[in-house]
């Protein structure tokens, strides 16, 4: 279409640009947002809880952030579904310097565990320890600020710390540091992850743009899982301040997350992930007990299963 | 009184009628500073007030020109009973009271500033008056850069300076050598005679009183009360040899008999024996 | 003020009202102290109503009676906690009023020390420490040491200009009374400096205690396993409004508690200011 | 100040040596003037030598020189986020001084004002703004305003303090003197309150300046897509830390130079205190 | 000189030597505030120093006490050159500088506090002092709460308080009534006759520096240079009548005559007129 055609859409970003979200920059770059009619543009943002909270109170509409955080806002009244998930498994996992020689998940017990302080990830850990018949009092688990947590692992200050896939790690890498990793989708928690969302309002305003959204992002995300080169240089041209060389090792890193949790299509988490999701966050108090699922969901928006790309 | 009293009165009547203060706030141990007063003082009159330090004198001009509030009695200038702070008065006040923040002239023409009078005329007025008390060296200069004398007549002339209808000044020659205070003296009495304001003078010098007043009103010592009201008349303009003439050392004299009677003065020097 | 006001004209701190009635007096002063906690009831109220009225979310804003609700309900947690939060508040703060007035002396008095240290200080202040926060965990540790440093680090500085001004506001003819008496630098200090000095420096302190609480809890979000902060993130962290409220209430009790201390000890320090205040 | 010290002891402000030698004169001054800038090679020399000798890693600790060629090579990035910031600086930081003064004046002056106003103004002022920033970035959206306000909020208290304490200071028997040439509130206000206030006014700005880098910062944490804070952030969580020390180095400036300003004003608006300095 | 001199010496020679005073900072413009001075104070003389308003006199007396630092010459006090402040003196300041922190006892009792001298005693001889200069009820009062002539009977009972051997005082009776200074001076001539500490006194009373001293020095107006050294040789106690003998009046005449040579008296009163 002729670009004064074209439909405006702001997309709230969870956090700084880099390879997690190289799918959107792909989808912008490579034309498919405006093949659908839209001028999408992708605003960064400042962590999930934030992102969360922008587009409860109205600030944003259409936005990326953890399907947990989105959930527990829409469980106290937020106005607000996931539409496409994305990270169909939590990027979290617990990872030490391969020279403390943490080889198994029970090793852990006994060691000091930094934590990045007011994460929501940090809330989980205890079902991660459940899952995995860890004796928790037997840790000793070091709150911190996210910033400290690499430095404070290559340090020693701490003997592993709660990571992710798609940030820690890769900080940790481009230092040299060889790791052990403990992923929670391995590990006993797959739960719901890194999801698009969307106000109600907008949902009920603007369905088709919101389609049409979706389909071009996803079409943009298996674009960039084909094309990782190509897709950072979208990256790139989208946010020229972005590190390139960790973005590619962010992207790289994460293809595993997209169809892990017994995801049958890339985007679409089933119903039963989502149930289990609900089930174990409830046990931890981040999600009511009880409460049923699809409150924060619709896979209505999605494209047919067929335009889907399949998990292999 | 004076062959010069139909030149055109700008003063105006003050009267002040059982006015008493006592210090202290609410809770704690009062303390009596002046016992009742009463006065009435003419239009365009020169009154001195004198008595033993710590009686009063500065707590009633304070009281007169509205700056400090009387436990009781009525106080009322031009008719007008004084409810806040008088405005139309120049006051040079014991402790000068100059801003350390503004020159010698800055501070002059505070008036200017604040009474929104016409800067060029205060200012012309204010240099002659700088001039007149040799102090053309000290316009520019800040308080804390200047003598003890020095800083005393800027404080003068920054009470003279707008030609106020009520002059009041408290100890405004205390800091002087003796002969610039004779010389300021008699400047003052000039100006008085040439304008006629009401004024209010609060001094320590006995002679300094009778060479200037109309009357001069005599203090107990604390808590002060009016002991005497000496109305002095004496040819103006006054001259400086005034000390010689026997008219002046009665008038002097009454005025010691009162402080003398009321124990201003005592015994020999009795100061401590060093142990 | 106003020229056209009567009574009020009148310098008021030289009124000597009589009082002719005592019980009259003590009501209008009970009504007049009345005043803060109306006004703090006025606000919660207000709160209250707009949050029903406008219909307010509570991961927007919690409700007052819900916040309060959850300081009964979690007392004993919190409690716990907040006694984390006070000694941090204590040592960090104490140690930046051991510190800064001293220095703010040296500073006021020797132009040397002003030229060499100063410059340092100023710099150290002006680094955001919350930024450089992280690296003080990492390079300090995680225990309570961090937390004390960067409080200090955070309420040094506002005392220690206090304190260079309040020193130097001196007027400096007073010096010449005490060399004349032969005063040390401790007697000028102990005798005529820090008296003179005292307002300003209890202004300086009082911004400082203002700023002490939120020091800790920033030096909590860095790192804790207790403590306010600790708390309050876990509250943003797990969207629980009434308990991130619940901890601002607390913390707001802790500076006014402060507050209240610095100003009686400052009331007991300088009788000869009691009268104008 | 030591009793033993033969030359100092005379009240120094007050010494006038005759200068027979104005060169000797000049290069004295000129070294005086050196001391801040070599204090501070020093810091950054130590600096580089302990980063070396220690081989500290860069995540730890930066080399000055990487950080300073990041700087260089960087600069337009730099630049195009520091006008963001110190355009939040300014417009936050200004607001705190038209705000703070008039009503740390008003709470002076009229004891009805105090109790009315000051404990609200201090109850916002012990909340932990920067606990409640992600609050603000969703009330007052993630533009300008939601940083001008944080940094608003987090200057507006020590200068408020510092003003009223500023104005209480005032020798009462100076209003006598303005009230008898029938001053209204706005005279003794302009000619007689703030210039008796300055110094402590002062202090007062100096302290908020310091504050004002910080809040900036602090509010773009909290959500930012450009501006100084949002770079600092970035550098961390990419592990780049030539790129967090080098905004540290900005900010560090930017507060040398605000610092620099206000001085200077001061020196401008107070010409009776020049000596004293 | 006069026959209680004998009775010990408790004071210390003064020699002042050329020394001359220009304020102002490097590089602003400088002002001379005093020319050469010479002067050799002996061990417990008395010596008033008398001059215009601003020809220097504070200045000079700072320099001695060692609180300012000359600009040329030099200053020895008891045979040591004065080149810090000198500690055991007795000062009285122009502007009294009380601690408005401290009450009137405190202020008083700072030497106790800095000098660690027995309190008690200090306290004895302050509360005699209180009661001699009639300020018992001012003890517990601060500053701001008493009169000026008040305040300057305090600064004066600090500058006796302890003792000193060589005492300063600069118009230290500026602010008192004429009775109560002739009171306060009596005592203090009776003090200075037990004692003989050397004394240096600024006044703008020529009656006063007669009335008191061994030698008057006369300065000019600004900036000040010694014109007169003058030998007072009358009984000492001096009496309260004193103005009435002859050889006082001779005294004053000397004095005044130099004032009118040197021109601080100038014509007749000129204040400018209101436009
Ligand atoms: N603000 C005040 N608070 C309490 N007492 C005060 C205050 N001002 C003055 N007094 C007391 O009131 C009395 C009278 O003081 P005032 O200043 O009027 O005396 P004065 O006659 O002017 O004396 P002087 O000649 O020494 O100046 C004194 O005893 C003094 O202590
Ligand atoms: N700190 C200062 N800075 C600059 N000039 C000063 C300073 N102190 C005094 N002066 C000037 O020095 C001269 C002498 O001052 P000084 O105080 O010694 O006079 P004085 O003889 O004591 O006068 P008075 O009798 O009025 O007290 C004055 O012209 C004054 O302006
Ligand atoms: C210094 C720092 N680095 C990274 C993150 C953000 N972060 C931490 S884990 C994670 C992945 C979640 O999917 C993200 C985005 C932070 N907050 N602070
Ligand atoms: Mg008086
Ligand atoms: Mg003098």
């Amino acid at each position: 279409g002729t670009a004064a055609a074209d439909t405006p859409v702001t997309f709230q970003l969870n956090w700084y640009a880099g390879g997690a979200n190289a799918g959107f920059a792909a989808a912008l770059v490579e034309g498919y947002y405006k093949d659908a009619g839209l001028d999408v543009t992708i605003v960064q943002g400042n962590g999930s809880g934030n992102t969360a909270q922008m587009v409860a109170s109205g600030q944003a509409h259409l936005a990326y952030a953890d399907a947990v955080t989105v959930s527990q806002l829409i469980a106290r009244g937020a106005p607000m579904k996931v539409v496409s998930t994305i990270y169909q498994s939590n990027p979290s996992e617990v990872e030490a310097l391969k020279a403390t020689g943490i080889t198994s998940v029970k090793e852990l017990e006994g060691k000091r565990v930094g934590v990045p302080a007011g994460s929501s990830q940090a809330t989980m850990l205890p079902l991660f320890f459940e899952a995995n018949e860890i004796d928790e009092s037997t840790l000793s688990l070091v709150n911190m600020p996210p910033s400290s947590m690499v430095p404070a692992l290559l340090q020693g200050s701490v003997d592993a710390i709660l990571g992710s896939v798609d940030d820690y790690q890769i900080q940790a890498t481009s230092q040299g540091a060889e790791l052990d990793r403990f992923t929670f989708a391995e590990h006993g928690v797959p739960t719901v992850s890194t999801s698009i969302f969307a106000s109600d309002r907008f949902i009920a305003e603007n369905p088709e743009v919101l389609e049409k959204f979706i389909a071009a992002s996803l079409k943009g995300w298996s674009f960039a899982l084909d094309n990782p080169e190509k897709a950072v240089a979208d990256l790139k041209a989208t946010f020229p301040d972005m590190d390139e060389k960790l973005a590619a090792q962010q992207l790289a890193a994460i293809p595993e997350l997209f169809c892990s949790g017994g995801a049958e299509f890339m985007g679409k988490a089933t119903d039963a992930h989502w149930a289990r999701t609900q089930d174990l966050m409830s046990q931890v108090g981040l999600l009511p007990e009880g409460a049923d699922p699809t409150e924060y969901y619709t896979n209505d928006f999605l494209p047919a299963d067929s335009e889907l790309r399949p998990c292999e | 009184m004076n062959n010069l009293q139909d030149q055109g009165i700008s003063g105006v009547p003050i009267e002040i009628e059982g006015v008493s203060k006592i210090f202290g706030p609410e809770l704690e141990k009062p303390f009596r500073a002046l016992k009742e007063v009463t006065l009435s003082i003419k239009a365009g009159e020169f009154v001195s007030v004198v008595g033993a330090s710590g009686c009063g004198k500065s707590t009633l001009m304070l009281m007169v020109a509205g700056l400090l509030q009387a436990t009781t009695g009525r106080i009322s200038v031009d008719g007008k009973p004084v409810t806040k702070p008088l405005t139309d008065v120049g006051i040079a006040f014991q402790d000068h009271l100059l801003l350390e923040f503004r020159t010698a002239m800055q501070n002059v023409m505070l008036h200017a500033d604040i009474r929104k009078l016409p800067r060029r005329q205060i200012e012309e007025r204010a240099k002659d008056l700088f001039a007149q008390l040799r102090l053309e060296r000290a316009m520019d200069k800040y308080p804390k850069q200047l003598s003890g004398g020095m800083r005393q007549r800027i404080s003068l002339i920054r009470s003279l300076v707008h030609d106020p209808s009520v002059l009041m000044m408290d100890e405004p020659f205390g800091a002087l050598d003796a002969l610039t205070r004779l010389q300021v003296r008699m400047d003052l009495e000039a100006l008085w005679m040439r304008r006629r304001p009401t004024v209010l003078f609060i001094t320590h010098s006995v002679e300094e009183a009778v060479g200037l007043s109309d009357r001069i009103i005599v203090m107990s010592p604390s808590p002060g009360e009016v002991v005497d009201d000496i109305r002095v008349e004496l040819e103006r303009p006054r001259p400086i040899t005034l000390g010689d003439a026997p008219e002046f050392g009665a008038y002097v004299d009454r005025i010691h008999h009162h402080f003398e009677r009321l124990g201003v003065l005592h015994g020999m020097g009795k100061l401590p024996q060093h142990a | 003020m106003d020229s056209n006001a009567p009574a009020t004209a009148v310098v008021q701190d030289d009124v000597a009202p009589r009082r002719r009635n005592q019980t009259r007096y003590l009501i209008g002063q009970f009504l007049w102290n009345m005043i803060p906690p109306m006004t703090f009831v006025a606000i919660v109220g207000l709160w209250a109503v707009s949050v029903k009225v406008f219909e307010v979310p509570s991961y927007l804003l919690p409700a007052p009676d819900a916040v309060f609700r959850l300081l009964i309900a979690e007392a004993p947690m919190l409690w716990a906690n907040t006694k984390v939060t006070l000694l941090e508040i204590l040592l960090g703060f104490g140690l930046t009023i051991l510190l800064a007035i001293p220095l703010g002396l040296v500073i006021a008095l020797s132009p040397l020390a002003k030229q060499v240290l100063y410059p340092p200080a100023m710099l150290l202040q002006l680094v955001p420490k919350i930024a450089m926060a992280p690296l003080f965990l990492v390079w300090f540790g995680f225990g309570i040491e961090s937390k004390v440093i960067l409080t200090l680090l955070m309420t040094f500085f506002p005392l220690l200009i206090a304190s260079i001004s309040g020193f130097q506001i001196l007027d400096t003819r007073l010096l010449y009374l005490t060399r004349s008496m032969g005063a040390n630098t401790w007697q000028t200090f102990r005798y005529l400096r820090v008296p003179a000095a005292l307002p300003v420096i209890f202004s300086g302190i009082k911004t400082s205690a203002t700023i002490a609480a939120t020091a800790a809890i920033v030096a909590e979000f860095v790192g804790a396993n207790e403590g306010l902060g600790y708390v309050l993130l876990r509250g943003t962290s797990t969207m629980n409004m009434e308990l991130t409220f619940a901890v601002l209430v607390i913390l707001t009790v802790i500076g006014l508690a402060i507050n209240y201390a610095v100003e009686l000890t400052e009331w007991a320090l300088a009788p000869w200011q009691r009268k104008s205040k």
